[in-house]
């Protein structure tokens, strides 16, 4: 083409009083930016290849570096903004869909951010957890409808198969191929020795993994990747993708570029070949459908494990969740517009779903109303991204959250947003093995274990200040939460008062 | 006793090592002021197809640098094997006889070699403190 | 309790006391000098003629290091050995008995007889402190050197005194420099250098005889004021040899460094010693090789169990700021490798490096030496990689494990 | 200002209780004297008494307590009890009035049995029919609130300081093997009738002091079952969890001390297996009606009494023995005031129940 249209986002600028010419950036640099030049014997940088993943900014050790937005401007409207422009000249370039990656960065309400949180003051007492006991253990799964008891009367354990969490928070799905095999065992490492559990995605578990099994939820999604006996025995639960909020609706999408040697052995399909899982699945056109797969797992695992189905927030979520808490399934995972993903079509990222704290209110009061609500557990993801959001998600009525951005995050992710290179800086969205390197588990599994803990203890402090001291006199507890500058009709939703009633 | 271990599973070739080392055994305030200089590191960062690692003094038990020294300049204390860069007179033969290479010509023409930090006011080796992987540690084994 | 005696002062004697002590820090030793000084390095009197150093900073122990290792020392020449009795007598016949007894003389500058080599007002050789001092009082602007050997000791002398002396003139029997350490190639390499910075050469030619201050070599007439011999060493084995010890080139010593007389030991230049670069047994007098071979004996006289039996020859030596490293034996096939304003030659025999030199880019190059002190097959390392760049990538990845992840 | 039910109260309180284990009767007289020493702890904004075995002549009838706004209100609550109901007998409930006590409702007591037709087309037990009458009443009847319903028992309660509440409903006339009574402290409230306490559903009621914590938590999973929180109080929620593990889900008085006040995971890791896994049983089953936050709570119920306080015992309560009668107070004041030499005296440790049963039954 003539012309080349490309608009770039970043310019780096380099402090030529600190830099030492290290190369650091250069060598660590997968996107090729930074160049040492011999000649001049100093760094110089090409901007437009620069994602802004901050790996040389991090690394660079006089911070002689740092990315800023370009303020290179069209002419200013307010209805054509530079990005909806730039984005028209790579469409008519490339003729293709275009792609990102994380979850949708658009400035839509974030509803967690308009509910505060209640402390007790006199007329009972706050509860300081460094005193005394705060408890966070919670089971997931669905309640016994009736007591049994043996003929002298004691009770007969007739729970169904439920899952034991220390916090109420897991790892969601990110499937082995999206992100690295060190990313991957990060996440069981510290599944492990919190107690909780992380999620395979759709991806297979890779024959190391299988040691992780009693923390790990293997995950059945349309294109039944990896999906054999030994996976679903290996499990503590099975989880059946039918959608995910970063992209409801439409399948997803692994570049053969990445299914290479053991992404390829663990996914049972071809190196090379494109893994794609269909929009839906095609075994289930209807809620019917689902109850039978629902059943098939379970049969094949000899009812021993529970089962999840996780679920994008769309429109009509409650009547959908109504549906599955019927279905025998235990627990009911809801993916809000905001979840992450390593690859969407961007309009789809940024247009379709619901917010999570919404669909979580209207799911739980409507499973409620139904009498359904101890048939399943919830459980919520699509942006949890501290533990106020956590508090105020149990609060609302969720069994406990997914985590996947945040968790990513502590594992170095800079949320640059271009996973679907496959160039992740940080060695976690990425298969090629000089990049993958680059996340050392023993490392990165600390940090997730640090961040747990750490929204733990805040979540004890929260709690402790509210008079509880036991995370399940949360669930569901709405009268703990108050809306700030919301409309009567979110209230209602949310089933919440406003500040100050 | 403590000593530095590398584990090249983990070494991502960033050299960040050999400059954080440079600096820790500088005087420098500022580690800007490396700007323009040839380092001169104690840690040195072996690459070849996609293998690095790196190395520095593994600080022997039975250190044969150390009987080697023709000058007394080198010498082990409580596992240590430092260097007295007054006695030390360039002859070279502690390169001549370290297995690692881990003993280097100094700016001035003498040998130099890590000491571990000891020599400088980190609390513990530098470079094992900021690699960024934990290709480098300190530790006992 | 065992009785301990050192006969010597020097570098084996060092290493002897250091490895008596680790396992005995209370039996005496008593160690007898026949040079009036507190131990201290040979190999620098010629950085002293340089000032690149000072007699105190030669010193190579702490001034408190007999004390501190409960050594008697006795400043008298030791001149004769009873091994029957275990006891060694002093010129002035003093006697001392011992259990277990080192003779650590080392070596003595070898003087060629020479015609009219008695009409030389004084020469001088090139060995102990004392010489180096003698030769500084001499040595003016103004004088004209010459110095018979072009070894090590030799070209150390000539450098020291360049700065010091008008004229400097080196003539070797050998048709190069260097001969014992360096090949052909190598040698003229170094010489260029060497004449660059002053030094004159005669080669292939011997001083047929001495007229007071001048040396016919050849046809031609050498003047001189001072004279420096520097042919060579040889060890001092006579106290061993007196009493019907084993002694070769050297004293004869086992692995243990054992003389071939009960509780007698021996290490250091006096001994010959197995070289497993060439599979000789023949005279190996460099520092490192007496040091490790003292402590061995020392460890062995105290009970303990230690052999020295990868003695390798190696040499480090820098002349007017170009360095050489050296090591093994220059045997079996050749790899030269090019490098800029350098040189390097790898030697290597069936499947094992067996020697090399490198001059100029010396760094790293101990790995070289292991891979020969080690007998490390070729075949199990990347040997063009490391020939051409001293580097442990070159090794096996669980070697390079042991080596850099394991406790050495 | 909203009244009770439209809006959530929090209230501190006293609560005291007298138990005869055996065949001597309790007299309401000794009841008021009891609460009365804990004055202090009311604020005049509520008082009330729960009598069991005070209608032995009605013994197999359902004693229905109503208040009304008015005659229209009476009127067509009276015609709902026909449809439904045998009534036995019909009287206002005799008080006395007193300056402290004033704009009191309309009061009657009806003793009813279900019209067994009635019984037998809902399908439900009798309990079961009675309660859905209940709750209909109460929540689809304006003017109309029952508050108390169980057999051979009786609540009343009132706007007031509870001594002044007995004086007013002449509780010296009654006698019977148990009673409770509540001196109430709302932090804010105009006061209604329906929202003194004892609350009651069918024969259990419930004295409480404390404010919970979980209470929507607790509220929203009892609606579930088919409960109504109409008074949005503690008592109501704690009431109805209550009367759905005991009547409903047939757990123990035990099973129930350990799902409302349930023992710290810490605690149950140092259970021996058995105990433990029955109650990591019943926190994983009933993890809803787990009550957080302060409270000591007497639970009446037929021929039995149940004391507990929450978990980490952030009420007082103690318990006092005196051969086979049995005291619980808020204060020990309250106790010594009516027994003065004691066998026994203790304060129960946090979440551990005190039963009490009738020993012949």
């Amino acid at each position: 083409m003539a012309i080349n249209y490309t608009y770039f986002n970043y310019e780096i600028i380099r402090n030529y009083d600190r830099c030492i010419n290290c190369r650091v950036c250069e060598r660590q640099c997968s996107n090729e930016v930074h160049r040492f030049d011999e000649e001049h014997n100093i760094m110089v940088s090409d901007e437009t290849k620069c994602v802004n993943c901050q790996r040389c900014v991090t690394l660079c050790p006089t911070r002689a570096l740092k990315i800023v937005k370009t303020n290179n401007e069209f002419r200013e409207n307010a209805n054509w903004s530079g990005k909806a422009i730039y984005k028209i000249y790579r469409q008519a370039t490339s003729g293709g869909v275009l792609l990102s990656s994380m979850g949708n960065p658009e400035p839509y309400p974030i509803y967690f951010d308009k509910m505060l949180l209640n402390a007790s003051q006199v007329t009972n007492p706050s509860i300081d957890p460094l005193r005394e006991p705060m408890e966070t253990k919670v089971f997931l799964g669905a309640k016994p409808t009736e007591i049994k008891r043996d003929k002298d009367g004691k009770l007969i354990n007739n729970l169904s198969p439920h899952l034991k969490l220390e916090v109420p928070m897991m790892f969601s799905a990110m499937s082995y191929g999206s992100i690295s095999y060190n990313a991957h065992k990060s996440l069981a490492m510290a599944a492990k020795s919190l107690g909780i559990y992380y999620n395979t995605g759709e991806g297979g578990l890779h024959e190391d993994f299988y040691k992780y099994g009693a923390n790990t939820i293997v995950q059945v999604a349309s294109g039944r990747f990896g999906v054999h006996k030994q996976f679903l025995d290996s499990g503590a639960a099975i989880e059946i993708k039918i959608g995910q909020g970063a992209k409801p609706g439409i399948g997803g999408h692994l570049p053969g570029t990445k299914i290479m040697g053991d992404v390829s052995k663990t996914r049972m399909i071809p190196e090379g070949s494109d893994a794609i899982s269909p929009a839906p699945h095609h075994d289930i056109y209807s809620i019917e459908d689902l109850r039978q797969l629902v059943y098939s797992l379970k049969t094949a695992t000899n009812f021993k494990k529970p089962v999840i189905i996780k679920i994008a927030a769309v429109h009509n979520i409650s009547a959908i969740c109504s549906g599955i808490a019927r279905s025998g399934a235990d627990i009911i995972a809801i993916d809000g517009f905001r979840g992450g993903t390593g690859a969407a079509p961007t309009r789809i990222r940024d247009n379709v779903g619901i917010p999570i704290e919404l669909a979580l209110a209207s799911v739980d009061q409507r499973l409620r109303d139904e009498g359904i609500r101890d048939n399943v557990s919830l459980v919520v993801a699509g942006s949890i991204r501290n533990s106020a959001d956590v508090v105020k998600a149990i609060a609302l009525g969720a069994d406990a959250v997914y985590i996947g951005t945040a968790a990513l995050l502590a594992l170095g992710c800079h949320l640059c947003r271009d996973c679907q290179s496959g160039k992740c800086n940080w060695g976690i969205a990425t298969q090629d093995p000089e990049l993958v390197k680059r996340l050392n588990p023993e490392i990165g599994y600390k940090r997730l274990i640090n961040l747990i803990n750490a929204w733990q203890h805040e979540i004890k402090e929260m709690i402790g200040g509210m008079g509880i001291n036991s995370i399940e006199s949360l669930r569901g507890n709405r009268l703990m939460l108050r809306g700030i500058g919301l409309t009567q009709k979110e209230l209602d939703i949310l089933g919440i008062k406003h500040a100050g009633e | 006793m403590k000593r530095v271990y590398v584990n090249e599973e983990w070494c991502l070739g960033c050299h960040l090592c050999e400059y954080y080392c440079t600096f820790a055994n500088s005087n420098m305030t500022n580690m800007a002021e490396l700007r323009n200089m040839i380092i001169r590191p104690n840690i040195r960062v072996e690459e070849n197809n996609k293998i690095s690692f790196a190395v520095s003094c593994r600080h022997c038990t039975d250190p044969l640098c150390v009987k080697s020294c023709l000058t007394n300049a080198l010498s082990k204390k409580d596992g240590v094997i430092s260097i007295d860069k007054d006695k030390c007179i360039g002859c070279f033969t502690c390169i001549v006889s370290c297995p690692y290479g881990a003993i280097s010509v100094s700016a001035n023409d003498i040998a130099q070699k890590c000491e571990l930090c000891t020599n400088n006011s980190n609390t513990s080796p530098l470079c094992v403190q900021k690699c960024p992987n934990g290709a480098i540690v300190y530790e006992e084994r | 309790m065992t009785k301990y005696i050192i006969i010597g002062n020097s570098t084996a004697a060092i290493g002897a006391i250091e490895g008596i002590r680790s396992l005995d820090t209370t039996s005496p030793i008593t160690l007898f000098s026949s040079e009036n000084h507190h131990t201290y390095s040979r190999p620098l009197i010629s950085y002293l003629l340089e000032n690149k150093t000072t007699l105190e900073k030669m010193k190579y122990r702490d001034d408190n290091f007999y004390e501190l290792n409960n050594v008697t020392v006795v400043y008298e020449k030791i001149v004769k050995i009873n091994s029957d009795k275990k006891q060694v007598y002093t010129e002035a016949n003093k006697e001392f008995s011992y259990d277990k007894l080192l003779v650590a003389t080392g070596s003595r500058p070898f003087v060629p007889p020479t015609k009219g080599l008695d009409s030389v007002k004084k020469y001088f050789t090139f060995m102990s402190l004392d010489d180096a001092l003698d030769l500084e009082k001499v040595a003016n602007s103004t004088s004209k050197v010459l110095i018979i050997g072009a070894g090590l000791i030799g070209l150390k002398c000539a450098e020291c005194l360049q700065n010091k002396v008008n004229k400097i003139t080196v003539i070797d029997l050998a048709d190069r420099i260097l001969s014992s350490i360096l090949d052909k190639d190598a040698s003229e390499f170094m010489q260029k250098h060497l004449e660059k910075n002053g030094i004159n050469f005669i080669l292939s030619q011997a001083v047929t005889s001495f007229n007071g201050n001048v040396a016919q070599i050849g046809d031609k007439n050498v003047e001189f004021d001072i004279l420096v011999m520097a042919v060579g060493v040889r060890a001092q084995t006579e106290l061993i040899r007196d009493i019907g010890g084993t002694v070769n080139r050297g004293i004869y010593v086992d692995t243990k460094m054992q003389t071939s007389i009960a509780d007698i030991y021996s290490a250091g230049d006096c001994t010959e010693i197995y070289d497993i670069s060439c599979d000789k047994v023949r005279p190996l007098p460099l520092l490192p090789n007496a040091y490790i071979g003292g402590n061995c004996a020392g460890i062995n006289m105290a009970g303990g169990e230690m052999v020295f039996d990868n003695a390798i020859p190696m040499n480090s030596i820098g002349l007017f700021g170009l360095h050489i490293i050296t090591a093994g034996s220059y045997i079996g096939d050749i790899k030269e490798i090019q490098v800029p304003n350098g040189y390097k030659k790898l030697f290597y025999q069936d499947n094992y490096l067996k020697g090399y030199i490198v001059v100029g880019e010396i760094e790293r190059a101990g790995i070289y030496t292991s891979l020969i002190r080690n007998k490390t097959p070729l075949d199990s390392i990347d040997f063009d990689l490391i020939a051409v760049n001293p580097t442990l990538i070159a090794f096996e990845k669980k070697v390079r494990k042991t080596k850099l992840g394991g406790k050495v | 200002m909203q009244r009770e039910g439209e809006i959530r109260i929090p209230s501190g309180c006293a609560i005291s209780a007298i138990f005869s284990k055996g065949n001597k009767k309790v007299q309401g007289a000794d009841m008021i004297k009891s609460i009365a020493v804990m004055h202090e702890r009311s604020n005049g904004l509520g008082g009330g008494f729960a009598g069991y075995g005070i209608y032995p002549d009605y013994a197999d009838c359902y004693a229905f307590h109503i208040f009304y706004d008015d005659k229209i209100s009476k009127k067509t609550c009276e015609e709902f009890l026909e449809e439904h109901f045998d009534i036995i007998n019909l009287s206002k409930i005799p008080t006395t009035n007193i300056p402290e006590i004033t704009n009191k409702p309309l009061i009657w007591r009806y003793f009813v049995k279900p019209l067994s037709i009635k019984l037998t087309d809902s399908q439900l037990d009798e309990k079961e029919f009675v309660s859905r009458c209940v709750f209909r009443i109460n929540t689809r009847l304006t003017g109309t609130y029952i508050f108390s319903s169980g057999k051979n028992m009786g609540v009343f309660k009132a706007v007031g300081y509870p001594e002044d509440v007995g004086r007013f409903y002449r509780l010296d006339d009654y006698e019977g093997y148990s009673f409770t009574a509540h001196g109430r402290y709302p932090t804010n409230t105009p006061g209604w009738w329906g929202g003194a306490h004892p609350f009651a559903l069918l024969d259990y009621s419930v004295v409480h002091n404390g404010e919970i914590s979980s209470y929507d938590a607790n509220r929203r999973a009892i609606e579930m079952y088919g409960y109504k929180c109409t008074l949005q109080t503690d008592t109501e929620v704690i009431t109805y969890i209550f009367d759905y593990l005991h009547r409903k889900k047939h757990l123990t008085l035990d099973e129930i001390a350990k799902v409302i006040a349930a023992p710290f995971w810490q605690t149950i890791e140092k259970m021996e297996p058995n105990e433990a896994r029955t109650c990591e049983y019943l926190r994983n089953a009933f993890s809803s009606q787990l009550i957080t936050g302060p409270f000591s709570i007497i639970v009446g119920f037929e021929n039995g009494l149940m004391a507990l306080n929450d978990r980490l015992k952030l009420r007082s309560m103690v318990v006092g023995e005196k051969d086979d009668m049995v005291y619980i107070a808020s204060e020990e004041a309250a106790i010594r005031v009516i027994q003065k030499d004691l066998d026994k005296i203790w304060s129960p440790r946090g979440g551990e129940p005190v039963i009490l049963l009738r020993e012949d039954k």
